[in-house]
């Protein structure tokens, strides 16, 4: 049973369409992530969820109710938000209780409901101060608490975590996770440019590029198998390894590019395989070196240029014929810059995209 | 998933629409109707009693051909460009200088802005008095030895409107400076960092980079001061009535003169219609610019 | 830039031990006569004569004997200091058969005031807030219309009003002219009302739409708490206004409400063959009196204020 | 326009009853300097001995400031019970809407008729056969004040005309003095003018081109001697930086100035500084040429209300500021001369007794007030005031200008 479906949704300011005819259907207790670079429309497209801003056409429903004209306080949903936007001149209680107080539940239910919000959220100290004597993790906790106390189906996320340093950013990320286990049966759409956020926490992702959903998957399919050049090139971080070439298929499929021929025997092509220009994609931890490159069935020696330590692992910058080629190996590496190092990868983990449309092979 | 009429939009919003009732009301009866109005009589021969007798453009004409009328603009526009470069100017020199980390900040900046408190009628009779030449400076001066020192832009038909802008100047700065001081507080301190460790000169900065950033508070000063400038009156009744002779009129006198003291309400109409032509010439374009392109949410 | 406070840290640079580097070291040397501060506090001062002058030459003024004024030059201090100008301004100076002086008209000025300021800043707070927050089909063209509305010079629109005050039964009372007060404050408070508010982070009235407040809970409950600087600026710019205005009070109501500004006015204005100069300026200050006390009292806030309300747009 | 009607709609009959209640009834002028303070203080003396009460509304400022306020007042329904008008065109436009009392019955149970020193101050208030407005006093412009100490100091005799003065003004500069004090308003510049008209040109040269409006003779030959003379006036003027007219007759007071061409207002003002007629100063009516004077005035218009009581008591007002006694009170303060010719005077100074001696020979003619409209006459004051700070101005072009505005005048 879907707890959010999206149909048809178009949003346009004056002529310029900000979402394109836009469907999304999300499961109750899923945790969904909005994720794209600033200005892709996702967090245009959670205001919309939310009723804060009105659609052009299309329509929402919210736990089966069509929400599309309904006030946002209507929509059974709680929102967060990057600046937090803690109401300042209330206290930590104050701010939790403004939502109920105006939707007039009763004085002792609004107390037990900030009572355990706050306990789940380990705040209970701080209920008397203003948000400005508090931190930015406390504050953002708090924010939660005022989406939490409102015992809603669906919980808003918009870029929760953006304005937090990054250890904080981690920490609150496990508890977000574990908040979102602990109320099983929650809905949670979460808008975040940040892909590591989007991996870690998702059920499943939703990419988005000018107004529409590029890919929505699982995490793990998001990140093997990018149904187009646009996700795998924006999932992944040191980004994915791009090299042009062609696709010959005479008897058997083969790819072939500056630094030669790659067999794509092993490769489990998304469609019938057409010869033509196509990109090859090789995410630079399925390179291997020395010696398990050799037993790849697609090897090359390449001379390395940079090498970036990073503590658990090292990232080693070369070239590949004409391209550009990154690799990771382990942080113990001795490899240093001028050395001529053997490496391979198999095209099975790899992915082959049209030149033209850009999609998946 | 049933299918839902969409709420009329009259009511969307419906709040909001009832709270702004007294902006609407304003606008369109007042703002609006008023101008309509006054164009509609601009037309009539009304004397002393608004009434609807058609003279077709008797009225603009004897206007335009009326040497107090073009007295009036001419003044208004040396008082206008002057009194706009010089607010601007002394005002962000001020709060510039005000923005050096200064000591005294407090109390420099309340006697700058103190004269605001006054009303343009209390201003008018004080620079009156010290710009007359039987007992202010002129007199001062000449006491001090200077037999030949003549100082009376108020009783000099070609400097008058100087005389006023003096004191227009002095009542108005002060405003303006606290606007500036206060856009120059909304500067991110690293733009300063940056500039300096570039090496930039501070009035290169200035000049170049902190005016351009100040962009919102400029259009507020402006609106501020051309709708002051305009509306000038108070100033000139009580600083010199006009005098020497037509000297120093304005069109809002002119407008205010004519429908009162000459009781010919068709003329003192169109002397109005005329500012309110040229203020919506100015306007409009700028509504458009700021309003017609973008839409923000 | 320098910071003056430092500057006391003395001209002692030069205090390397012997053996080591010479060269700079430590806190870089100040002078407190620096060219710097002589040419940026020498112009401040002088610029700070010019703006006290005319204050000055008032209160000295009013503090002279008729026959002093006549004779001495209107910057010398007074020989004799004398309050009786001050004393017949406020309280003995006739206008037409009443000579009561400028007290006659305090308290109405007061009446005026308190209530035009009040529903001026209610309506033009609630105008910028739902043009910043609400917005509505041909809310922005309302704007421009009041912007339009702010250069209106406001003889050009006294006839118009009467005929409107007359028609709605308020012309010649109280409320008449605090309606005409609200008209004309709200061009610009708007615009400053609507610019601070538009400066607000929008994700705190989306908070609250989300929490069910609505378009007059988050108005009392969020914007207006979090507002104090923009309403003092409004404050005071409307006390100034209100209180300074003679037109408006005179043409809309009726002597018996009648402004103090009506009196100064009366005083100024009448002369009994020589012009009492020294009574003209302590009726000036007086009247000026409350606009001036409320500037020195909240001249901190208001830049504040306005940096809060104009610097974003 | 409904404008004029909702307030017609209103207005009630009028009650000729004199009521026995006392009402306060608010009077609007614009009186307040101490002379004029003093002369209305008597009106209000005289009503409130009526059992009615006076309610003062004095507002300073003639015409720019307190005109607007009378008007609006009016016009918005809610009028003051009585107020001030300079009694010739400017109310005409009330009257005609019907926005004014109409106060014959209290003129003929007055007799005000037969009494009245000049008939026509009365037809000024008549419109339509009915009488609108209760004309309080007599002023005249053709006033030119001298003070004996300035030419005394000069070494030259008093003036006994306009052309003495003239001839005289060198001698006065030498010594550091202004010849003619001329206040920078621009009535008092266009008062000059009309004083200059009628004092050198005679009552036919001002009637032809103030009634006749007959821009021929305004641009001729005869006119163009009043402009040289006008010329002469403003040659004697300069120096004289003052704005109000009793600055002006202050430095005549104090001998600063030769001269003033001022109304017979300006006699309190010297009244005030303790001055004799014939010693300290002297007064030439007519510029000592042609021996006429204009009726210049006040009067009092009551706005209809529908309220019965304070409709008689504006009645009784009326009756009060016509009244032989109160007249007298209130014209020894004022300077002006008294509208009744059967009341006595012998309280009077020497320059009020010339005065009454050429209004006795009939000497009067109608006041500019009376003969053009308030449009034409402010055209013509900014002419004037221009001519006046604007040396560059050549006689020849104000006179064209001014005959321009004759021929348009209405």
């Amino acid at each position: 049973m879907a707890s959010v479906s999206i149909r048809n949704l178009d949003l346009s300011f004056g002529s310029v369409n900000v979402l394109k005819n836009l469907d999304l259907d999300i499961e109750k207790g899923e945790f969904l992530v909005l994720l794209g670079s600033s200005g892709c429309g996702k967090s245009t497209l959670l205001n919309c969820i939310a009723g804060l801003l009105d659609v052009s056409a299309g329509q929402i429903f919210i736990s089966d109710k069509n929400v599309t004209w309904e006030e946002p306080k209507d929509r059974g949903i709680g929102m967060v938000f990057q600046s937090y936007a803690l109401y300042p001149q209330m206290s930590v209680e104050g701010n939790l209780a403004f939502g109920l107080k105006n939707a007039k539940v009763p004085k002792d239910e609004i107390a037990t409901r900030i009572k355990r919000a706050a306990e789940v959220l380990h705040i209970e100290p701080l209920l008397q101060r203003k948000p400005s004597q508090l931190s930015g993790g406390q504050r953002q906790r708090v924010a939660i608490g005022r989406a939490l106390v409102r015992d809603v189906d669906v919980f808003l996320f918009d870029e929760p975590l953006s304005n937090l340093d990054a250890k904080l950013r981690a920490e609150l990320r496990v508890e977000l996770k574990r908040l979102h286990r602990q109320l099983e049966n929650t809905t949670m759409i979460y808008v975040t440019h940040d892909q590591i956020e989007a991996l870690t926490l998702a059920d499943r992702i939703a990419i988005m590029k000018e107004g529409s959903i590029q890919q929505l998957a699982d995490p793990h399919t998001i990140y093997n198998k990018p149904t187009n050049l646009f996700v795998a090139g924006f999932i992944g971080s040191p980004s994915i390894n791009l090299i042009d070439g062609s696709i010959e298929n005479d008897k058997a499929p083969v790819f072939n590019c500056s630094s030669g021929t790659i067999n794509l025997k092993s490769y489990e092509f998304a469609a019938p395989v057409n010869a033509g220009k196509a990109v090859l994609g090789v995410r630079p931890e399925h390179v291997a070196t020395g010696a398990a490159a050799r037993a790849l069935s697609f090897n090359t020696e390449v001379v390395i240029d940079v090498v970036e330590p990073m503590g658990s692992d090292t990232l080693i910058w070369t070239t590949l014929g004409a391209d550009e080629f990154r690799f990771r190996v382990g942080g113990q590496t001795n490899l240093a810059p001028g050395e001529t190092v053997l490496i391979g990868f198999d095209p099975a983990a790899a992915s082959l995209f049209d030149h033209e449309t850009e999609l998946r092979l | 998933m049933s299918a839902q009429a969409r709420p009329s939009q009259l009511f969307k919003n419906l709040n909001a629409k009832i709270a702004s009732i007294p902006m609407i009301l304003t606008a369109l009866v007042v703002f609006v109707g008023g101008t309509f109005w006054t164009i509609l009589y601009s037309f009539t021969d009304s004397k002393l009693l608004p009434r609807l007798r058609f003279v077709g453009l008797d009225q603009y004409e004897r206007l335009w051909s009326a040497p107090r009328w073009l007295t009036s603009i001419e003044n208004l526009l040396i008082y206008g460009i002057l009194s706009l470069i010089f607010s601007l100017v002394i005002g962000f020199l001020l709060a510039a200088l005000l923005d050096q980390k200064i000591r005294f900040e407090d109390t420099f900046r309340t006697i700058f802005l103190y004269p605001f408190a006054l009303s343009f009628i209390v201003t008018g009779l004080v620079w009156q008095w010290i710009l007359n030449p039987d007992f202010g400076v002129q007199k001062v001066v000449r006491s001090l030895g200077f037999d030949s020192f003549v100082f009376d832009p108020l009783y000099n038909s070609d400097i008058v409107i100087y005389g006023i802008l003096i004191a227009g100047l002095w009542q108005g700065t002060g405003l303006i400076m606290c606007l500036m001081l206060a856009g120059l507080r909304g500067i991110d301190e690293d733009i300063w960092k940056a500039a300096r460790v570039d090496g930039i000169p501070m009035w290169k900065t200035y000049l170049f980079i902190v005016i351009p950033m100040m962009r919102p508070v400029f259009i507020t000063t402006l609106v501020i001061i051309a709708s002051g400038i305009v509306k000038l009156y108070d100033l000139v009744v009580a600083q010199t009535g006009g005098g020497p002779g037509i000297a120093s009129e304005v069109p809002a006198k002119y407008v205010y003169d004519f429908m009162f003291r000459a009781q010919n309400l068709g003329q003192g109409f169109a002397g109005s219609t005329m500012m309110l032509l040229s203020v919506a010439i100015v306007i409009i374009p700028w509504a458009y610019l700021e309003f017609g392109g973008k839409k923000r949410v | 830039m320098s910071d003056p406070t430092l500057s006391s840290a003395g001209a002692a640079a030069t205090v390397g031990s012997p053996g080591l580097v010479s060269g700079p070291a430590g806190p870089r040397p100040r002078r407190r006569f620096s060219r710097r501060n002589i040419f940026l506090y020498g112009t401040l001062f002088v610029i700070a004569v010019y703006y006290l002058l005319p204050l000055y030459v008032m209160v000295v003024t009013s503090l002279k004997g008729m026959p002093e004024v006549r004779l001495g030059n209107i910057f010398s201090p007074p020989v004799e200091i004398t309050f009786e100008p001050w004393v017949k301004a406020w309280s003995e100076a006739c206008t037409g058969l009443n000579c009561d002086g400028l007290s006659r008209g305090f308290w109405n000025s007061v009446r005026i005031t308190v209530p035009s300021v009040i529903l001026s800043i209610a309506i033009a707070s609630i105008n910028g807030y739902a043009l910043a927050n609400w917005r509505f089909k041909g809310s922005e063209t309302f704007f421009v219309i009041l912007i339009f509305g702010a250069f209106i010079p406001y003889q050009v629109m006294l006839y118009p009003i009467v005929i409107l005050l007359r028609e709605i039964g308020l012309y010649g009372t109280l409320w008449g002219l605090v309606i005409v007060h609200s008209i004309f404050g709200m061009p610009i408070l708007t615009l400053l009302f609507r610019n601070y508010f538009t400066s607000l982070p929008e994700e705190l009235f989306k908070a609250a739409r989300v929490d069910g407040a609505g378009f007059w809970g988050i108005y009392f409950r969020i914007m207006v708490p979090m507002s104090l600087p923009i309403f003092v600026v409004a404050m005071i710019l409307q006390i100034t206004g209100i209180w300074n205005d003679f037109l408006f009070g005179v043409v809309y109501t009726k002597p018996d409400i009648y402004p103090m500004t009506v009196q100064l006015n009366n005083i100024v204005n009448s002369v009994q063959g020589v012009k009492e100069y020294n009574v003209n300026m302590a009726a000036t200050i007086l009247t000026g009196l409350v606009p001036l006390v409320v500037y020195f009292v909240s001249g901190k806030l208001f830049v504040r204020g306005i940096a809060a309300g104009a610097v974003k747009g | 326009m409904k404008f004029t009607k909702t307030l017609l709609a209103g207005s009630a009959a009028i009650a000729l009853s004199t009521s026995a209640f006392a009402t306060d009834l608010e009077v609007t002028h614009w009186w307040t300097s101490g002379g004029e303070a003093a002369a209305v203080g008597e009106f209000a003396k005289a009503f409130d001995a009526t059992g009615n009460k006076w309610v003062d509304g004095a507002i300073a400022g003639s015409g720019g400031t307190a005109r607007p306020i009378m008007i609006s007042r009016i016009t918005g329904g809610d009028p003051m019970g009585a107020t001030q008008f300079n009694h010739g065109r400017q109310a005409e436009e009330l009257v005609e809407a019907g926005l004014m009392k109409d106060l014959t019955a209290v003129a003929e149970a007055g007799k005000w008729k037969d009494v009245i020193n000049e008939i026509g101050l009365l037809d000024s208030c008549t419109i339509d056969g009915k009488i609108y407005c209760a004309p309080v006093n007599i002023h005249s412009w053709q006033w030119l004040w001298l003070s004996n100490k300035a030419f005394a100091d000069a070494g030259v005799a008093v003036p006994a005309n306009w052309n003495e003065l003239v001839a005289a003004a060198p001698k006065l500069r030498e010594k550091g003095m202004v010849p003619l004090a001329v206040g920078g308003q621009p009535w008092q510049t266009t008062g000059v003018f009309n004083v200059l008209m009628s004092g050198l040109g005679g009552k036919d040269l001002y009637l032809k081109v103030y009634d006749a409006k007959d821009a021929e003779v305004a641009g001729g030959a005869d006119v163009a001697k009043i402009f040289s003379a006008l010329n002469d006036a403003r040659e004697m003027s300069r120096g004289s930086n003052v704005q109000d007219w009793n600055q002006a007759t202050n430095m005549v007071i104090t001998g600063k100035a030769g001269g003033q061409i001022m109304g017979d207002w300006a006699q309190g003002e010297f009244q005030i500084a303790e001055q004799v007629a014939g010693t300290d100063y002297s007064c030439l009516p007519g510029l000592g040429v042609n021996e006429l004077l204009s009726t210049n005035g006040d009067a009092f218009y009551f706005p209809k209300v529908d309220n019965a009581e304070i409709s008689a008591a504006q009645d009784k007002l009326a009756e009060v500021l016509f009244a032989p006694t109160t007249q007298v009170a209130f014209n020894l303060k004022k300077g002006s001369l008294p509208i009744r010719k059967d009341v006595d005077l012998a309280a009077a100074n020497d320059c009020m007794k010339k005065g009454l001696a050429i209004l006795a020979k009939g000497g009067l003619v109608k006041s500019t007030d009376q003969l053009i409209s308030p449009d034409t006459a402010t055209q013509i004051d900014d002419l004037m005031t221009q001519f006046f700070s604007d040396e560059s101005i050549t006689p020849e072009d104000a006179q064209k200008r001014f005959a321009g505005i004759i021929k348009s005048a209405d």
